[in-house]
């Protein structure tokens, strides 16, 4: 292909070429989520088992997915930075811990809010729950670590290592269900076989989830750019911005 | 020892001390880590004596019995193989009905019966319209009595 | 041979310098010149490996230094402004770990000797936070004269020396050229060495 | 070489006794301060103490953890053990073991003691030793990747226990939990065979983490 991909690679030119991302992206967020909640609370049937209390799969799932999601983008990404030494991709994964760490406590937040009325208790420590509270944590870890450093090479690195180390982590709340008896259920939708719900609740929880994914997408550009500015602020080029837009 | 030799030891070791540590894990997961006991488990005397710990299983059809105080509850949890009867004083979840999954938390008393402290509905991963649900429990009626015939 | 290639170094926000280009042969000595905070200490830092350039490279005997790695370690040693002296052990002790750290295990009796021949006898089994900043300078240094490597990258070996201390020192690094070993250092002293090739680098 | 290193460490911890002993009475007085908080009920602290001891265990191990790499990067030595032509993860692995020969293996010579405490049977003060033993030199080892990642850094001692604690938390549920379901009669092998896993995978991979971690701190 003639598309040369080295030059996006280069802060500035992601820079302007993510200042033409963000819009397409956000208003497929806000398009999907619009959607995804009209088909999870008026077009989806109510549940067998939990009535209309379930309803609350439309973010849980998304949310959780998301949550483990990102954080192996970071891994990816921090650990790309670490091995070329390039410099974007660290800012990418810096970008992406926040909103990754947000993904994780609303996952926590709505679950808890879930199993309340369902299983009769907010918080059970078994291994589902407990092994993404472990992913909260390495979030919080990753970003305070970052914060602390000065040096923004020695803080992608360092950050880097926390972020592949925590790794291990995220097959085990995936299979933790399979793995323990958990209070948990097990997933409804794997890649190996047929979903276990009803179509149009499936529909609503894919969309939503696309929406979630739109919003990330959209929220970690915007991020990235804003760090791309704060450590370029001496070249030539972000002067010329600063000059352009007074 | 040459530092070839050095390294190719250091590396061979390492790679047994991680087979080594997999098969460790395989062993601990053929073992007891489980969140709940299943009434099977507590049969076999897998379950801790004298300890509270936790039975999970399907609650029995029709076992269900409210005592006359309006709060104490005796049900059978059962994982089709053999049956555990428990007795819970407490409000009890909304997804609580026979037939559904349960985990209780408790001590076995001397005479055989789970006193539970806490009761905690554990619902499964299928999610369908009710019309859809009884449609397919008519289809599984049907196929039985095929089955039957 | 040691070669930098265009070394650029980055510290947060400034650019300490750039295009930094020299060759050393067998036998010859560099000094890094250049004011506090043109970067001496952090181009010293990128010659041993601490510390990666920002562009450019570093090359012993046409080969990467990073891709050596302890190939590398094992023909330098460098002795940074922190001397690597443990308050709680004694000189003697001090001096046996570190060159055995450099990859060369020595006895009580060859420590013994390096250490009179840097003036510190009798004062050998004293834990090293009674000795004096020169005394301790001397115990850091008395690894040079254990430590058998080719090339020495020493961070302002003289500072807190005496004039009998820096003689000696001067002493031992031209025998060292004499012996076809190279050198670059760090000093704000004027020294007295001879060698066959001494050139400067200048740092703005 | 790994064992100069080991020794020197456990030399410097000779000549500082102080430090040494600071860890081990922390501990002692964490546990200890337990039944006096939460009341003399002996059924209670029954259950309690797995869980208390392995918690204190945890929280003395970190405090130790910034000695293990700062006072050498203050003088210089962390310098020269990155330059050293010997492997590095190798010397990684000798002061994470002298680490934890200093400040663990105290920790377990003393579990047993303060199990009595607790009251707590013969049977589950052995599987309480074991399970520390099996599972403080983990501590050590991952504790020293948190340990080099923090190097030198402002509020480096809370920073390693937000790093590290997470970590740490597998170690704690098994840990302790093999002392409960021994305790229940159900006997503690999976939980040990796990511990076992813990150590020696962590014997492999944190050696090697921690290297290129300080290497990444010290640039």
């Amino acid at each position: 292909m003639a598309i040369n991909w080295f030059k996006y690679s280069s802060p500035a030119s992601f820079y302007f070429l993510a200042g033409k991302m963000i819009p397409l992206f956000s208003i497929a967020a806000i398009v999907l989520c619009a959607v995804g909640l009209y088909i999870g609370f008026f077009v989806a049937p109510t549940d067998f088992q939990q009535g209309e209390a379930y309803r609350i799969i439309f973010i849980h799932v998304p949310a959780a997915w998301m949550s483990m999601f990102l954080y192996v983008v970071m891994a990816m990404w921090s650990g790309i930075g670490l091995a070329f030494n390039t410099r974007l991709s660290s800012m990418i994964a810096t970008a992406i811990a926040p909103t990754g760490a947000m993904f994780t406590f609303l996952a926590l937040w709505t679950g808890a809010l879930w199993g309340k009325p369902m299983w009769g208790t907010w918080w059970v420590w078994d291994a589902r729950l407990t092994s993404e509270l472990i992913l909260l944590f390495l979030y919080i870890g990753f970003m305070s670590l970052q914060a602390a450093i000065d040096d923004p090479r020695r803080a992608d690195k360092a950050g880097a290592m926390i972020a592949l180390v925590g790794v291990v982590n995220i097959p085990i709340i995936y299979f933790s269900v399979k793995w323990w008896n958990t209070l948990h259920q097990g997933a409804s939708v794997s890649l190996t076989q047929s979903p276990k719900m009803a179509t149009t609740m499936l529909t609503g929880m894919l969309i939503m989830s696309l929406a979630c994914w739109m919003y990330a997408i959209a929220v970690v550009l915007i991020r990235t750019r804003a760090i791309i500015l704060e450590r370029e602020r001496h070249t030539a080029w972000v002067g010329e911005l600063q000059g352009a837009t007074p | 020892m040459k530092p070839r030799h050095k390294k190719l030891a250091i590396i061979a070791s390492s790679v047994t001390a991680l087979g080594v540590a997999s098969i460790l894990v395989l062993n601990a997961f053929q073992s007891n880590l489980v969140f709940f006991f299943s009434p099977s488990q507590v049969a076999a005397n897998e379950a801790p004596v004298g300890k509270s710990f936790r039975i999970g299983g399907l609650v029995e059809e029709g076992s269900v019995k409210r005592q006359s105080d309006g709060v104490t509850v005796n049900f059978v949890v059962t994982d089709t193989a053999k049956v555990i009867p428990v007795v819970y004083t407490g409000i009890l979840p909304d997804l609580f009905k026979e037939g559904k999954g349960v985990v209780a938390q408790g001590k076995l008393a001397n005479d055989g019966i789970f006193r539970a402290d806490e009761v905690l509905a554990k619902h499964d991963e299928n999610y369908m319209p009710p019309e859809a649900a009884s449609a397919l429990e008519q289809a599984d009626k049907a196929r039985q009595t095929v089955l039957v015939q | 041979m040691l070669q930098g290639c265009n070394l650029e170094c980055v510290r947060g926000d400034r650019r300490l310098f750039r295009d930094v280009n020299f060759s050393l042969e067998a036998g010859g000595l560099m000094q890094v010149q250049g004011p506090n905070g043109s970067g001496k200490t952090s181009l010293l830092r990128m010659l041993c490996g601490l510390a990666a350039p920002a562009h450019g490279e570093i090359l012993w005997n046409g080969a990467e230094i990073r891709s050596l790695g302890g190939d590398y370690y094992a023909v330098m040693t460098y002795l940074g402004h922190l001397g690597g002296v443990k308050d709680d052990l004694t000189a003697i002790e001090n001096l046996r770990i570190s060159s055995a750290l450099g990859g060369i295990e020595i006895d009580e009796n060859k420590a013994h000797e390096a250490l009179q021949h840097m003036g510190l006898g009798g004062r050998e089994l004293l834990p090293a936070k009674v000795l004096s900043q020169g005394q301790r300078r001397r115990v850091t240094l008395a690894r040079l004269l254990v430590c058998g490597t080719v090339l020495w990258i020493l961070d302002e070996p003289l500072t807190a020396l005496d004039t009998a201390a820096v003689k000696l020192v001067q002493g031992l690094m031209e025998r060292h050229l004499e012996h076809g070993g190279m050198i670059v250092m760090t000093t704000h002293q004027e020294i007295e060495i001879t060698a066959i090739a001494t050139q400067r680098l200048q740092l703005a | 070489m790994f064992f100069w290193i080991i020794r020197r460490d456990l030399l410097l911890a000779m000549r500082r006794r102080a430090d040494v002993l600071t860890t081990l009475f922390f501990f002692i007085i964490v546990v200890s301060l337990f039944p006096l908080g939460v009341g003399p009920e002996m059924n209670m602290l029954r259950t309690m103490a797995p869980g208390v001891v392995w918690v204190a265990a945890l929280l003395a191990a970190m405090l130790s953890l910034g000695r293990m790499f700062a006072s050498d990067h203050l003088d210089g030595t962390l310098e020269q053990m990155l330059l050293s032509p010997q492997s590095l993860p190798l010397l990684v692995l000798g002061k994470a073991l002298a680490h934890w020969l200093v400040t663990g293996v105290p920790l377990v010579l003393m579990a047993p003691v303060l199990g009595i405490q607790y009251d707590l049977p013969v049977d589950a003060l052995l599987v309480l030793t074991i399970s520390l033993l099996l599972g403080t030199p983990v501590l050590s080892l991952i504790g020293a990747i948190g340990a080099a990642l923090t190097l030198g850094l402002r509020g480096g001692g809370v920073l390693v226990s937000l790093l590290v604690l997470p970590l740490y938390i597998p170690v704690l549920i098994f840990g302790a939990g093999a002392v409960e379901a021994s305790a229940a009669g159900l006997g503690a092998g999976a939980h040990m065979s796990l511990l076992g896993a813990f150590l020696l995978a962590s014997l492999v991979l944190a050696p090697w983490t921690t290297a290129i971690s300080l290497r990444i701190s010290m640039e």
